[in-house]
């Protein structure tokens, strides 16, 4: 792993980025299979694959610093702090889910943690992203925002509105387009004109490109432009390339007429993110194949009592439907 | 008569006006090869080639503007919208651009378009993928709203959208496209606009219901009949222009009304026909005609609440057995 | 008492509300050194600073998705849209995202935001400057809609605005910008929400009025009054929530009623308030509710035409004397 | 004049060039003054000082090609062929306007000439134009559009979503960018970050910055492009530096508190499009100061009895009020 400068400063640091990598993998391996199963409602839409990226980017973050998520937000959510337990709860819309049930995969939210939320419009949290930021910045506070999006929704004008307000007011936003080479059922560069950095750098936003499917890579880049953009030289934008392994929801089974198996495998087979890491880890001594497989297990243990729990846990009661409408309205049809 | 699914209903009437007319293609997301997410599409692009079929960036106000200047130009699109809730990102080009422009030019440009979305809950999609947000668009003059509510209204009402010279929006329920029905092969399969269609005829109460609603009335209707209730079902077929007489007549000869509609009760489709009918049939009414629109909540994904956000044949049936039993005269 | 603008009101509310609270600030175009093009906001700049009055670049989608972020992260932004035409360009960030953030995490964010835009034709400005879309936002649960009627509604609704933890959109009529009426100094000035205000008592007719149709509501009552005729005229304040008690005591008193509303009259208010009306009095109304709305036409530029679109006192009050001489039973 | 190449053939087109510029300057003077002696109903926002940035394009193109114009929109419509009396019977809300009154001065439109309209959403256009060039293409036609818009316009991010379409698909559209230093009372440096022209190139469009007050550098320009987008190398931006006399609106008067009097003053005695435009056909032996002011005299008498025949016309009849709600429904409200 080459690419990276080490500037995590410990071992334990390292494990963690790996741990959480590991469980956002263990995490979409079971809501898979629970869609498989025909055990969770509606679709969900994996990001196993993308692990560097958001664990990376999450990594260089405080707990205060937000982030706005997508539809493919099981990731994002993970590695900013999120349970497992609450996570399969809302997944299953159960009571005792992150959102009592209401949002479900494509809402999933952890204000807790400073997630503001995953968003099934495609683009539609660049807005709410950025206006973290102005919060932050007009209350003096030095927190960040990190807005993820995928290359597909470079293409809503939103983008453009938010990157030249945030460029003109100096706002502390960092806007990360994870690029794994499809909008649906559909390549980026038969949607995409031009270059996507090119694009930030144009309203004078300083644009990395770096490879998402290493997590040192991202996360040393992350540090730097978090650390930057709290002293107010933000906005930044960054590239991130990937690749989703699963098709574009669980329901995607027979892609091959939009992208081949061999891309597929190439990608798994050559730059899996938790393979490359858990192959550095064990050559820089950092932990040994045991401790790995012992730190995997006891993830696989966690998602499987979590899965369990959430299955049994009540669904809300048919009171709270109405409720939450309004924050001041205990009932909105009463 | 064969059966078909209300998807390929629509894929027929698309390929039959596309071979008919030149001038008409298609855009949006993921429409060509993948046939859309529902795949209602499938085999459009092979027969008419991605000049025709034109597969988008996710940019809805973008190409939604592209529709409304190729309408203006001779072009006759047909917009796919993936989903209904997407519609609040088309507004602007949709009612500031497309609805207005005959008018403003003084009859001068044409925007023969027709946006086709969808609507309906009950999918677990959440609230951003389940809305029924037709009342909006029929808010807005210069704009023609269609609801098909079968997979021969579905055909019909789309060659009739197609061929209009001004904008249409045309909301398919996306609960419905595996729905069968019988739909005649061949010929030209045209449904008029602001023609209703009674369903079902009936004495004692009228049901009026749109889209994924026709069937729920129609259900309702027939629980009623179990119990010696004979309700007439109508559908509107298209709530802009709104063929306000055949509801009205029905109204007067029924003397009781629920209007059913799955968009949100408040400030949406159920208060407009309600109003009419009441404005237009109040003397022959024996109680107010009575509104079920979906609750006004934001679509919850929980199945355990979702559920009960929409009507259902049981709560209409339950409301019109209280109608006739005349006890909304103590409530009201 | 003295006697203040509209426009000052609603600056007093902003001014002292900013005051109040740190975390409150305006965004929107030109709003700090120009003041916007009503000149509303003039002085607050000065006051405030260029960080809490912000100009933004003609960006109406962007910051009105930054303010509902800024909204989520602790601060409470009062977004300046200098047209209501314009919601139809930030319809998804506001009701795909902020009406339902608070519901879609089961009650854990809040987005306490003020969506302050205008509403009203007759100003020469034609389709795209003129609409009066307060329906449309109605329609979404999770939005509040306040219709400010006078100088001290303006200030009182504002401030309950900007104190409230939910997204309100709240409608001045740009037509009334200069009107004066007596507000008092200082105090803290709250109306709030969902509590109509009768502003004139009557027995023979009731006219239900919101925003610029108050006053012609009022207007109307005159004309009525000199003929013998007995109004009462009700400004019901906020459209969501509504004060359906107070507009169906007083339909049961007078048992007639007409409602009033600058919006288009198909799919809109109108019909919902009637609706309403109809369903809880039914029993005790003379004739149905009857519904003026603006004409269901885009609003146009000419004034030889667009004088026809809006009601008038005048066709206000003949309609009220057509229901208060039962001629209204023949029509229906 | 040294920057322009002379490609118009004949002292026929130079002088038809003078004297559309001439027509706009004439017809904004006469529409001002129908405002503040109250004639005209509403507001109207003035192109004077902008008319190169108009012809210049507009003599590139043929009949049959389409422009989408903007709420700064009677440049547009007298360079692209409309004559005055309709264009004033419009600007009166008259039954003999281009709208039959129904759009005013913000949507006078020309299909005949092929202006698809003015359009009082800033930006609203852009989808209108790439739609026309859209149906060009499809069509088999031959035929470009031209997408008028102003500096303000770039921050809307409906042009990047159709600039990004226009690009992938190769599509014969030209976007003018009318850069006039303003939107509204706002310089443009406070709401544009970065580059405009840069903005385009992003998206892999060919981007050219010219001099808006030099109309056969315009014209000379816009010929090439126009040229090269019928053979389908398109889409072109352009970027025309350029000013408005008058301030944003013909209202806005006292605006000293956003800009100076000195650079208006500049602008106007120094760079004045027709005054050195005049001088070049002078040089040049094309015309004399005699003929040219003959030709401003009678462009002159034109307008001013447009304006007597306009102020006499009837008012549409109340009955038109919900005709042309619908093509095929007479009266809508019938
Ligand atoms: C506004 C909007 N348009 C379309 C969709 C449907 N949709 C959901 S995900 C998706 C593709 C998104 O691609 P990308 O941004 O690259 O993210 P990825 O799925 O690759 O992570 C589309 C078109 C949507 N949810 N929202
Ligand atoms: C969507 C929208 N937002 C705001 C306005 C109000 N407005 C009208 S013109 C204008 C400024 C436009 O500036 P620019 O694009 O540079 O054109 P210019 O007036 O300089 O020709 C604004 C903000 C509008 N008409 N439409
Ligand atoms: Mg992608
Ligand atoms: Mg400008």
């Amino acid at each position: 792993m080459s690419s990276a400068k080490q500037t995590q400063t410990n071992s334990e640091d390292y494990l963690r980025m790996y741990r959480q990598m590991v469980r956002i993998r263990t995490f979409e391996d079971n809501a898979n299979q629970l869609y498989l199963s025909a055990k969770m409602p509606g679709l969900t839409h994996m990001y196993s694959g993308e692990e560097a990226v958001a664990v990376g980017i999450c990594e260089a973050l405080k707990v205060s610093d937000k982030i706005t998520s997508t539809h493919r937000g099981h990731g994002h959510c993970v590695a900013k702090g999120a349970a497992f337990k609450e996570m399969f709860c809302e997944l299953l819309g159960k009571e005792e889910g992150y959102c009592r049930g209401k949002g479900g995969s494509m809402h999933i939210a952890d204000q807790s943690n400073g997630n503001l939320g995953a968003n099934a419009i495609v683009g539609g949290s660049m807005g709410i992203a950025t206006g973290a930021a102005f919060s932050a910045k007009l209350a003096g506070r030095d927190d960040v925002a990190v807005c993820f999006f995928g290359d597909g929704a470079t293409a809503q004008g939103l983008m453009y509105e938010v990157m030249n307000m945030a460029a003109l007011w100096n706002l502390p936003v960092i806007y990360a387009c994870e690029n794994n080479g499809y909008s649906e059922y559909t390549k980026t560069d038969e949607i995409a004109a031009g270059s996507i950095t090119a694009r930030a750098e144009a309203f004078g936003i300083e644009a990395h490109q770096v490879d998402g499917q290493d997590v040192l890579a991202v996360n040393t880049l992350t540090q730097q432009l978090v650390e930057r953009a709290r002293k107010g030289e933000g906005p930044f934008f960054m590239e991130l390339m990937t690749y989703r392994y699963h098709g574009h929801h669980v329901g995607d089974i027979n892609r091959e007429y939009y992208r081949s198996k061999d891309e597929e495998r190439d990608w798994k087979d050559n730059r899996d993110p938790i393979v490359r890491f858990r192959a550095w880890l064990v050559d820089e001594g950092i932990a040994t194949e045991d401790e790995i497989e012992a730190l995997n297990a006891a993830v696989r243990k966690d998602a499987e009592e979590a899965v369990t729990y959430a299955l049994d846990a009540p669904y809300p009661d048919g009171a709270e439907v109405d409720m939450h409408v309004y924050t001041d309205v205990p009932h909105a049809l009463a | 008569m064969r059966e078909i699914t209300l998807s390929q209903a629509v894929n027929e009437a698309l390929a039959e006006e596309m071979r008919r007319d030149e001038s008409v293609f298609i855009i949006g997301e993921d429409v060509a090869e993948a046939g859309t997410p529902f795949k209602v599409l499938s085999g459009l692009v092979e027969e008419f080639g991605t000049a025709r079929v034109v597969d988008t960036p996710i940019a809805e106000p973008g190409f939604m503007g592209i529709a409304v200047g190729a309408a203006m130009t001779g072009s006759r699109p047909v917009v796919d919208l993936m989903f209904g809730d997407f519609l609040f990102l088309v507004m602007d080009q949709l009612c500031n651009q497309a609805a207005k422009t005959h008018y403003m030019s003084g009859g001068k440009l044409n925007v023969p378009l027709v946006l086709r979305t969808n609507l309906g809950a009950t999918r677990r999609s959440a609230a951003q993928h389940s809305q029924s947000l037709h009342a909006l668009v029929a808010h807005i003059p210069g704009l023609k709203v269609a609801m098909p509510s079968s997979a021969l209204e579905a055909k019909g009402l789309m060659k009739t959208a197609i061929r209009d010279d001004n904008p249409v929006v045309i909301f398919e329920d996306k609960l419905m496209y595996n729905d069968k029905a019988e739909v005649p092969e061949g010929g030209d399969l045209l449904i008029p606009f602001g023609v209703a269609n009674v369903k079902r005829e009936g004495r004692d109460i009228t049901l009026i219901g749109t889209s994924s609603m026709v069937q729920v009335c129609e259900k309702a209707a027939e629980l009623l009949a179990a119990e010696g209730i004979s309700a007439e079902v109508i559908d509107p077929r298209t709530i802009v222009p709104l063929d306000e007489a055949t509801l009205v007549a029905s109204a007067k000869k029924t003397s009781r009304v629920i209007v059913v509609d799955e968009g949100h009760q408040s400030y949406g489709v159920t208060g407009e026909i309600a109003s009419r009918i009441n404005e237009k049939a109040f003397y022959h009414l024996d109680a107010p005609a009575l509104r079920m629109g979906a609750m006004d909540v934001p679509v919850p994904f929980s199945p355990a609440l979702e559920d009960l956000t929409v009507p259902t044949p049981e709560a209409v049936a339950e409301q019109a057995r209280k109608l006739c039993a005349g006890e909304m005269i103590h409530a009201a």
